[in-house]
């Protein structure tokens, strides 16, 4: 226990920001640019509040840290938050994207300032809260109140198929965790219990596990978005404004990940054997299919939307490799990528703010005029790429190790990603950034501003330094990681099965 | 000292890298090239204290990279006498290429860029070669992809440059998709992907009993297992060192600065694969299949990049070629187990084809950058230390030397002719099934060298001058600050191999290698190669000589000859213009499929069936099902009262028959 | 064949069933439907006399009074709904009473 | 054969309904006598007699049996009595303003709600069939009359006469039904019923005698097949009718509804289990895909509010006491949503008169923000997206589901929910995704009572639930 | 008794057949005379079965004064006798199929009236043999004590039927003339008389 609730703190400081931003009366330029300071404010110092949680987490705790436990809705339910090294990290990453969102949006959205920022502000809290929560239904209602904010910020501030896009994202998302839904319900009938840590302790019986397995995962394929369930997130993506993106590549996507890593197989060990190899066929399809369809698209954000769904595949991938690099890895991978694709969006914002228009076939020849911003891109294209000494790289690296471990069909499969990857990577760079100037329209975009430097200069810092030294990311994250592993072993041992992990290993 | 030779370089990116603008052309290249002097001058020390010195191995551990599980990497440099001969090959270069450059790229108006880069390359390139473990070597490996793909694309405004800076890339990832799998393989096998744990445990692996590993599904012995992850390996050095299958990109990588192609695609980086191969001696060693695999990748490369290399016009990739070619020599080495003569022959590579590049660009420079061969001709007198410093390398490239004449155990000759020899020598002495092939195939490869290079020389120095007047009129000789990189290097070119030998491939072999490069016990060819027959040791002599005689015929004597021997062999002819036709091979395989299919999985996967049949299918289906439903909302009394007389008859029903009443 | 309960509660499953047809079958006019009801009402009645008489039971005869007084008012508020919707429309065909569908 | 004559004590559960019944008697002979001018004086007294009603209700609740266990007054009567009048009470307040503009301010209209309301509580608190009968009828007759109430419109007129009809067949069904459930078990009282099925078996009559009475009291919940009327009505009533039945008389009959099946029918369960659940399915798909299509918000509106049914059907069907628990929370969600939703619909007004497209409704962001954000967490809680109260509603009622073993029931439940959002989204969509059209009037100070009350609830439940909670728990132990 | 079962068909009979005829028949005016007629016979199979009073109840209230309303509407009204429509043909067999069905299912569980013959007198309240008290007689005893509740609650259903119809259907017409008591008595020279100066030869 810690003395002060730091992590309801930070999980609910944004809602002082929405205060603070409720006050603010009037709807000229002065006005709109108090609420934006508001924004940034709130966001910057829920960001280093967060740290707190960083620096007083105690790495070699392989539990959940800095609990906090109250009596909520007549005791069936528990207000229940904590941090472990699995999803500490996503909390920072999630107050640390915050602000730049709120800076990408300075310039870019005018129309309704105010619910804008409101919107990302109780977003934030709702991210936080989801990475927090140790209670399912408290878990649940913050995975899905956070459909709300992102389905108006899609709708209103989006592109022209916003509506469409909207509507794919919510529904779809939505009718996957539907079924989670039921599976909650369902464990805590069967357990009498909706705390995660009890949770898992509880032994589900095989057959339950299997179909409480299946219900899960229909939430987090959706959510991840994994193949063939992944339509939705181009769609998103291409609509969605600038900040919106990065949020939704950032983290949203990533509660995927969180959640199989927390429920799927802590919870259910013995489906998830099962179902292995169904995610890695899954994971490998999605690699290399969703790459080649990135190889042919024509808007920017649909491409790297695609290329999102692919990385997406190796953490997948990794986590079901039920081994400490595999997991490792996908947890830096998702991190890694919170951080690249974010830039990677706010790099098409940056462009996409100056001319309106995402088509590829729009640009080329950037470089001429805005070198800066060319370096900028080239670094985070890089890092998307999976070019060692970015964190792209350590990530992917780890998994695959991790697949080569489980299975090397897989791992086979899976690296044929790393071609592809640079193919559309790159081919999208020199479609955009290289060639010479020959459009009119692109002769008087500027360079990078300050703001937009502020707003890439950090992520630059980052992607490269994790990229030499992930350690710190490594460190935290392994005493749960191996935990959750042993965790796993013993339970499939226990009922019998083989771990397919030690017979290769060994 | 060591870690300054790795990070000057570094150091000089960054300033420059950073602050290129505020500081200047000037200052960048000043910068830049003071620092990479004396990171050549340092490696210079290290490599005689490492090689000749008593030093046998430093390992200066950085900091702590990944560590997940039982697996733990650490950025580490690692300098035994391999890595010296690179440092010095890398770091001489490098600088000579640095300090050329100031002259060739006067007036480019991104100088501190192009600075910047490439020491940023040089770093990437030095990381790789001190690397202690596999993943640090990735790292320099793609590190120099990277800094390759910016310099060939240097000049972003042409598309062909962008489109090969690219291409090189993708094809380079080709590779590094069987080198990460090795790694990971690498990894499962020992346990670990640091070179001292692998070679200390490379003996007992091999000695395992049963599957070690399962690859896509089969289980595999220790041998094959080890087989199957040196395949993959060598697959990564194929693609870096553009070997058959793979060597696509390293032609059109021309389009980038001479200097560039001197410094990457000809001394350094493409050399990587065999620099790997040879650091992975122990465990290539272990692999029979392997090797053999590797001389026969070897070998064809050199008979094929030379038959290439005799009809193309464009002076630079004439060159190109001839580095593939080399480069296969050097493999042919590799999988006869003559690791020496192999890193022998990359040594002096390095100084007579980057003399030939930095000449190629002398010229090009001279003749207002153009770079087909047809337009030039008779420059011989206009840039006389141009052609005279081209004229050594040549002689060096084709092994010029004094057959059968040695000094005790050391051969004369240029650099090309001591260590070209000895891997034609080590093929033939070479036990595995493609050795006599790759000795049939270098022989080969060498009288086409000796072809197309004085084809070369002949073409742009000698005979009528075939550029316009106008362009004739501006030829000048380059500056001292690019001409005198080319002296150097000549110097190089002409006394390297001489100088070296018996460290890399002579009776001084262990004390200068102090097991850097691991030979197995059966393997003998180091010793047997130097025993072959006369004919042998003859026979590159005499291909050298011949292929000198048909090129003086045809372009000097008879510059009209080659015109109408491809037309009478028209097609042969096009298929070697055509590069064997694999380019618009793979475009027809992979470049326009893959686009294909992706549009196919876009338009029909994602759009119509995952699509039609997902979301946007149900979302119809739902609307046509309420309008259908919405029908039923008659507004006619009668309907509504008539659905409750169904609803309860139906209920009775139900209930009747579901054993309501019968129980 | 003694007369059965059954009897009774045949009788008024066919007036009940006849009024459930009269609901909608008919296709003239609302006020038949409204009879119709009271066909329904009625069988309704029959059914509570004839089981509380053969159940010995008074409550059913009480229910079947109390049906009758609501039955009436019923009619009353049908009847007033009626002839406000005909001083509306003019009609009370059945199938006129179709402004709102959907 | 003697009873005893009743003192007044024995009368005190009966109280508010005396208090209610007596008061609309009192103020019948104001309005004949003070004429159309005391309508506002009646309609004031009505709502402080629903008020006073509801508050002696919550403060000082006299449970017991009166009448021989026709009447009963405990926990559960008390919380869903307190719904309903909290529902009616609404209802007449939100009608004053529009009621004025529409040329039907007659005092008659609050009393027959009050009237209504007293039927209502009867149905809650009827304990054998004659008083159920009876509470039916009298709430019946008044809704009818509402529905009817603007004579001089025709689609007023219509939504009375369908509602007329087709709900004395729901009587006749229903009375019919009890004639059989009489006939077979020699009983009026639930708890008697209850003894006698206990005592012997089921036969065919008496299984037919329940589902005529299901299906009487489906009509009245709106349930899938006998909600044909729910639409027509709703869209052609007077919009503050349709508020008022779209909130209380939904609730009365669900509360009778599940004290007759738990009272009167737990032993032959499974008979009737199998229904609700056929019910409970089909009302909620019908709920989701019919309003897909729809334009008029009422008639949207229409089909939510079958949809919610069958979603509080859901716990029914389960049957125990955790069901009985959730239906009564969501029966409680589902009355703030009604009511807040309707305050907004309420306020659609535009100097021409009033709307009812969806389409309307387009640029209420812009003109009005905090209608706008209102209605869309309300849309979203009727969506049941949490963190609203609609969530916690339906949560509720899927886990009693999944207690009861009624998986495949939640999980279609759960994906119509998520088919029905598509149509809930839309109004969101319409509000703050469209082009603006014409801005409202102001909304009246009423309606942002109204409006503001059922939001309080509905969003910020997560905090204020723990009394609802007890409450229900309470009162479905009562039940039990 | 073959009397009485002699009647019991006849005026079953006559019931049915006049009960389809309120449905069948054209003429609203005659479904009403219909509809009498199965209300008369219906009373006759109440006094069959001894419900004196109800069937007495039944004439008189329904067919006194419900059935009279109804033919007052009818009239007033003044409805057309419009043919069948195509329409009805389409479904009528579907309709008849499952109504009969019904009504198969129906009878089936009257055929089965079943009662166990310990649960005789556990019924809410016993009959004492028709000797003993009549059946009028029997329903007075308890209708106003032990169920008072049941017919005050009746009595506010006619209330609300009251004010129903009246709310409905009552209007008043602006031009009609109407006595109005209170106002005639309420009337004062000041609301009566007006005092107007007139200017000369002008007139009013």
């Amino acid at each position: 226990m810690s003395d002060w609730s730091i992590l309801s703190i930070t999980t609910f400081l944004p809602l002082v920001g929405v205060l603070f931003i409720l006050l603010v009366r009037g709807d000229d330029e002065e006005a709109k640019t108090n609420i934006r300071r508001v924004a940034l404010i709130t966001t910057c110092f829920t960001f280093i509040v967060s740290l707190f949680i960083w620096g007083g987490f105690t790495y070699e705790n392989p539990g959940f840290q800095m609990v906090e436990k109250h009596e909520w809705m007549g005791g069936i339910f528990s207000y229940y938050m904590g941090v472990d090294g699995i999803s500490m990290l996503f909390v920072i990453l999630t107050t640390f994207l915050m602000p730049f969102c709120i800076l990408a949006s300075w310039e870019s959205v005018q129309t309704r300032v105010k619910e804008y920022m409101i919107a990302f502000l109780i977003l934030e809290t709702l991210m936080i809260g989801v990475f927090c929560a140790l209670d399912l239904v408290l878990f649940y209602v913050f995975f899905e109140a956070g459909l709300i904010p992102m389905f108006l910020i899609i709708g209103i501030w989006g592109g022209p198929r916003r509506v469409y896009a909207s509507y794919k994202f919510f529904l779809y998302t939505l009718l996957g965790s539907v079924l989670m839904l039921v599976a909650i319900l369902s464990m805590y009938w069967f357990a009498g219990t909706l705390e995660i840590p009890a949770l898992m302790e509880a032994k589900f019986p095989e057959n339950m596990q299997t179909w409480l397995w299946l219900a899960f995962f229909a939430s987090f394929a959706v959510k991840m978005p994994m193949w063939p369930v992944h339509t939705w997130l181009p769609d998103a993506h291409v609509e969605a404004p600038t900040a919106g993106s990065v949020i939704l590549a950032g983290i949203l996507l990533k509660m995927g990940g969180y959640g199989f890593l927390r429920f799927s197989l802590p919870m259910f060990p013995l489906a998830s054997e099962l179902f292995a190899p169904f995610v890695f066929t899954l994971s490998v399809i999605a690699i290399i299919y969703t790459s080649l369809v990135a190889l042919a698209q024509e808007d920017i954000k649909k491409l790297i939307a695609y290329s999102s769904v692919a990385h997406m595949g190796y953490v997948t991938m990794g986590i079901f490799t039920m081994n400490a690099q595999g997991i490792q890895g996908a947890l830096f991978q998702m991190l890694s990528h919170g951080l690249v694709s974010g830039a990677l969006f706010l790099c098409v914002g940056v462009i996409y703010d100056r001319m309106h228009t995402r088509q590829i076939s729009a640009y080329g020849g950037l470089v001429n005029i805005m070198p800066k911003y060319a370096v900028a891109f080239m670094i985070f294209t890089m890092a998307n790429v999976g070019l060692p000494g970015t964190s792209g790289f350590v990530g992917e690296f780890l998994t695959l190790i991790g697949a080569f471990k489980a299975n090397t069909w897989v791992a086979f499969f899976a690296a044929t990603g790393v071609i592809l990857s640079a193919a559309y990577a790159l081919f999208l760079y020199r479609r955009v950034v290289f060639g010479s100037l020959d459009k009119e329209s692109l002769k008087s975009l500027l360079d990078l501003s300050g703001r937009e430097k502020v707003l890439l200069v950090p992520l630059i810092v980052l992607v490269i330094f994790f990229g030499f030294y992930p350690m710190p990311v490594l460190d935290v994250t392994q005493a749960s990681v191996d935990a959750l592993i042993s965790q796993y072993s013993t339970a499939v041992e226990a009922a019998g099965h083989l771990p397919a992990v030690a017979a290769v290993a060994q | 000292m060591y870690s300054a030779i790795v990070f000057l370089p570094l150091v000089g990116f960054l300033v420059v890298g950073l602050f290129g603008r505020a500081l200047g052309a000037k200052a960048s290249e000043f910068i830049t090239s003071s620092l990479l002097v004396i990171a050549a001058i340092l490696s210079w020390i290290a490599f005689f204290s490492v090689g000749f010195g008593s030093t046998e191995k430093v390992q200066l551990e950085i900091l702590q990279w990944i560590s997940s599980g039982d697996l733990s990497i650490n950025w580490t440099i690692r300098v035994d006498t391999l890595t010296a001969v690179m440092l010095v090959v890398v770091n001489t270069v490098s600088a000579l290429v640095h300090i050329y450059s100031i002259g060739y790229m006067h007036h480019d108006p991104h100088r501190p860029r192009f600075f910047a880069y490439l020491s940023l390359f040089t770093f990437a390139m030095l990381s790789l070669v001190t690397s202690d473990n596999l993943l640090q070597m990735f790292f320099g490996w793609e590190g120099v992809g990277l800094a390759s793909y910016l310099l060939i694309g240097f000049w972003f405004k042409k598309p062909s440059a962008n489109a090969a800076a690219m291409k090189a890339f993708v094809v380079n990832r080709v590779g590094d998709f069987g080198f990460a799998l090795g790694i990971c393989g690498i990894y499962i096998l020992f346990g670990s992907i640091d070179y001292d744990v692998i070679f200390q445990n490379v003996n007992s692996v091999a000695g395992q009993e049963g599957n070690v590993l399962t690859f896509l599904g089969t289980g595999l012995a220790a041998d094959s297992a080890i087989t199957v992850i040196c395949l993959l390996l060598f697959m990564g050095a194929m693609g870096k060192s553009a070997q058959l299958l793979l060597h696509t990109w390293l032609p059109d990588a021309m389009e980038g600065p001479t200097p560039v192609s001197a410094l990457i695609h000809a001394a350094t980086m493409v050399t990587a694969g065999v620099f790997m191969v040879a650091r992975l001696s122990p465990i290539f060693e272990y692999s029979h299949t392997a090797l053999t695999v590797v001389t026969f990748v070897g070998a064809t490369t050199a008979f094929f990049a030379g038959t290439i290399g005799c009809v193309q016009n464009d002076i630079k990739r004439v060159i190109a070629y001839s580095t593939c070619s080399q480069l296969g020599y050097m493999f042919a080495a590799l999988g006869v187990g003559a690791y020496g003569a192999a890193v022998f022959h990359l040594f002096t590579h390095a100084f007579f084809k980057a003399l030939l590049f930095l000449c190629a660009g002398s010229v090009i420079h001279a003749v207002s950058d153009e770079q087909d061969m047809r337009r030039m001709g008779g420059l011989r007198k206009l840039i006389p230390v141009t052609y005279w410093t081209m004229f050594i390398g040549t002689l060096a490239l084709t092994g010029f030397g004094i057959p059968l004449a040695h000094l005790g155990e050391l051969y004369i000759g240029t650099a090309g002719f001591v260590s070209k020899d000895a891997i034609i020598e080590s093929t033939f002495a070479g036990h595995n099934m493609f050795s006599q092939y790759a000795f049939w195939m270098t022989i080969i490869a060498a009288f086409l060298t000796s072809f197309y290079s004085w084809r070369l020389t002949f073409m742009t120095f000698h005979g009528k001058p075939r550029a316009s007047v106008d362009v004739m009129k501006h030829v000048h000789e380059s500056p001292l600050v690019m001409t005198m990189p080319l002296f150097i290097l000549a110097f190089g070119a002409l006394f390297a191999g001489m100088a070296f030998q018996s460290g890399f491939i002579g009776e001084a072999y262990d004390a200068f290698w102090k097991g850097a490069l691991f030979t197995g016990a059966e393997n003998h060819v180091l010793h047997e190669m130097h025993h072959v027959p006369t004919w042998v040791k003859l026979s590159p002599f005499v291909m050298m000589v011949a292929g000198f005689l048909l090129a003086y015929q045809f372009y000097i004597r008879a510059p009209e000859m080659p015109k109408k021997l491809a037309e009478r062999h028209d097609a042969l002819y096009q298929f070697l213009l055509n590069k064997w036709y694999f380019d618009e091979l793979y475009n027809f395989l992979f470049v326009k499929p893959s686009m294909k299919i992706g549009r196919f999985l876009w338009k029909r996967g994602d759009g119509a069936v995952i699509d039609g049949l997902g979301p946007d299918g149900v979302a119809s289906r739902v609307q046509k099902l309420s309008a259908q439903i919405v029908r039923l909302q008659s507004g006619y009394i009668y309907h509504y009262a008539f659905a409750m007389l169904i609803g309860v008859t139906f209920f009775v029903t139900l209930s009747m028959f579901s054993g309501g009443g019968a129980h | 064949m003694a007369l059965g309960i059954s009897h009774y509660l045949s009788v008024a499953a066919i007036l009940f069933t006849i009024g459930i047809f009269g609901i909608f079958l008919n296709r003239k006019n609302v006020i038949v439907i409204l009879m119709s009801i009271e066909l329904l009402l009625l069988s309704v009645n029959i059914n509570f006399v004839a089981f509380s008489v053969f159940l010995n039971d008074l409550v059913g005869q009480i229910f079947t009074l109390l049906v009758l007084t609501v039955a009436a008012a019923e009619a009353a508020i049908g009847l007033a709904i009626l002839v406000v919707y005909f001083r509306n429309r003019g009609s009370i065909a059945v199938e006129d009473i179709n402004m709102m569908k959907g | 054969m003697q009873t005893e004559l009743l003192q007044m004590a024995d009368l005190m559960p009966l109280m508010p309904e005396l208090l209610l019944t007596g008061g609309a008697l009192l103020l019948l002979m104001v309005g004949a006598f003070g004429g159309d001018k005391s309508s506002s004086l009646v309609t004031g007294v009505c709502v402080a007699l629903l008020t006073v009603a509801g508050v002696m209700l919550l403060v000082s609740p006299h449970y017991g049996e009166v009448f021989n266990g026709a009447f009963i007054q405990d926990a559960y009567a008390q919380f869903l009595k307190v719904l309903v009048l909290i529902g009616s009470g609404f209802a007449i307040a939100m009608s004053v303003a529009y009621a004025r503009a529409q040329n039907f301010d007659r005092f008659e209209y609050p009393i027959l709600i009050v009237l209504a309301s007293v039927g209502m509580m009867l149905m809650i608190s009827a304990g054998d069939l004659i008083a159920m009968y009876l509470g039916v009828e009298l709430q019946s007759l008044a809704l009818y009359v509402i529905a009817a109430i603007n004579r001089d419109s025709i689609r007023s007129t219509e939504a009375g006469l369908k509602y007329f009809v087709l709900g004395a067949l729901s009587s006749g069904m229903l009375l019919y039904g009890m004639s059989f459930i009489y006939g077979f078990t020699g009983q009026i009282e639930f708890a008697a019923i209850g003894e006698a099925l206990a005592r012997g078996e089921t036969s065919i009559g008496l299984v037919i005698g329940l589902v005529f009475m299901l299906a009487g009291l489906s009509f009245k919940i709106s349930a899938v097949p006998f909600h044909m009327w729910t639409p027509d009505v709703y869209e052609g009533a007077p919009t503050p009718v349709t508020a008022f039945f779209a909130a209380a008389p939904k609730i009365a009959a669900f509360g009778m509804l599940m004290r007759v099946l738990i009272d009167g029918f737990s032993n032959t369960a499974h008979d009737w289990q199998q229904i609700i659940v056929f019910i409970s399915i089909l009302s909620m798909a019908l709920g989701a895909f019919a309003a897909i299509g729809q334009k008029n918000i009422k008639r949207l509106m229409a089909y939510s509010s079958i949809g919610h049914m069958g979603f509080a059907l859901v716990g029914l069907a389960a049957g125990s006491e955790q069901g009985v628990e959730g239906v009564l929370i969501y029966l409680s969600a589902y009355l703030a949503m009604t009511l807040g939703t309707f305050a907004c619909i309420l306020s659609m007004r535009r100097k021409e008169g009033m709307v009812e497209e969806i389409a309307d409704l387009a640029g209420l962001s812009k003109h009005n923000p905090v209608m706008a954000i209102l209605l869309a967490f309300l849309m979203f809680s009727l969506a049941g997206v949490p963190p609203f109260f609609g969530f916690f509603a339906k949560l509720n009622v899927f886990s009693a589901a999944i207690e009861a073993n009624l998986i495949p029931l939640a999980i279609i439940g759960l994906v119509t929910s998520v088919v029905s959002c598509f149509y809930y989204l839309r109004v969101v969509k319409v509000i703050y995704f469209d082009e603006p059209a014409d801005a409202f009037l102001p909304m009246s100070g009423e309606m942002k009572i109204v409006l503001g009350l059922s939001s309080i609830v509905v969003c910020f439940y997560i905090a204020l639930s723990n009394p609802v909670i007890s409450a229900a728990s309470l009162a479905a132990q009562s039940l039990f | 008794m073959v009397l009485q079962e002699l009647f019991f068909y006849l005026f079953a009979a006559i019931a049915v057949a006049s009960a389809f005829m309120v449905i069948a028949a054209r003429n609203p005016v005659h479904s009403v005379l219909f509809l009498i007629a199965c209300f008369i016979n219906a009373a006759g199979l109440f006094v069959l079965i001894g419900a004196e009073y109800l069937a007495m109840l039944l004439i008189v209230v329904y067919v006194g004064a419900v059935m009279v309303l109804f033919l007052f509407v009818v009239m007033m009204l003044d409805v057309d006798f419009a043919e069948m429509r195509q329409g009805v043909l389409q479904y009528l067999p579907v309709g008849a199929l499952i109504g009969f069905i019904l009504l198969a299912e129906l009878i089936m569980a009257v055929s089965g009236w079943y009662f166990a013959p310990e649960a005789f007198g556990h019924g809410a309240e016993p009959m004492q043999s028709a000797e003993q008290v009549q059946n009028i007689a029997a329903i007075g005893q308890v209708l106003y004590t032990k169920y008072i509740f049941y017919f005050q609650t009746c009595g506010i259903i006619l209330l609300v039927a009251m004010v129903g119809a009246i709310v409905l259907t009552l209007r008043h017409k602006k031009n009609v003339k109407r006595q109005d008591i209170s106002e005639q008595v309420a009337r004062s020279p000041e609301t009566s008389i007006e005092v107007v100066s007139v200017e000369n030869r002008k007139g009013i």
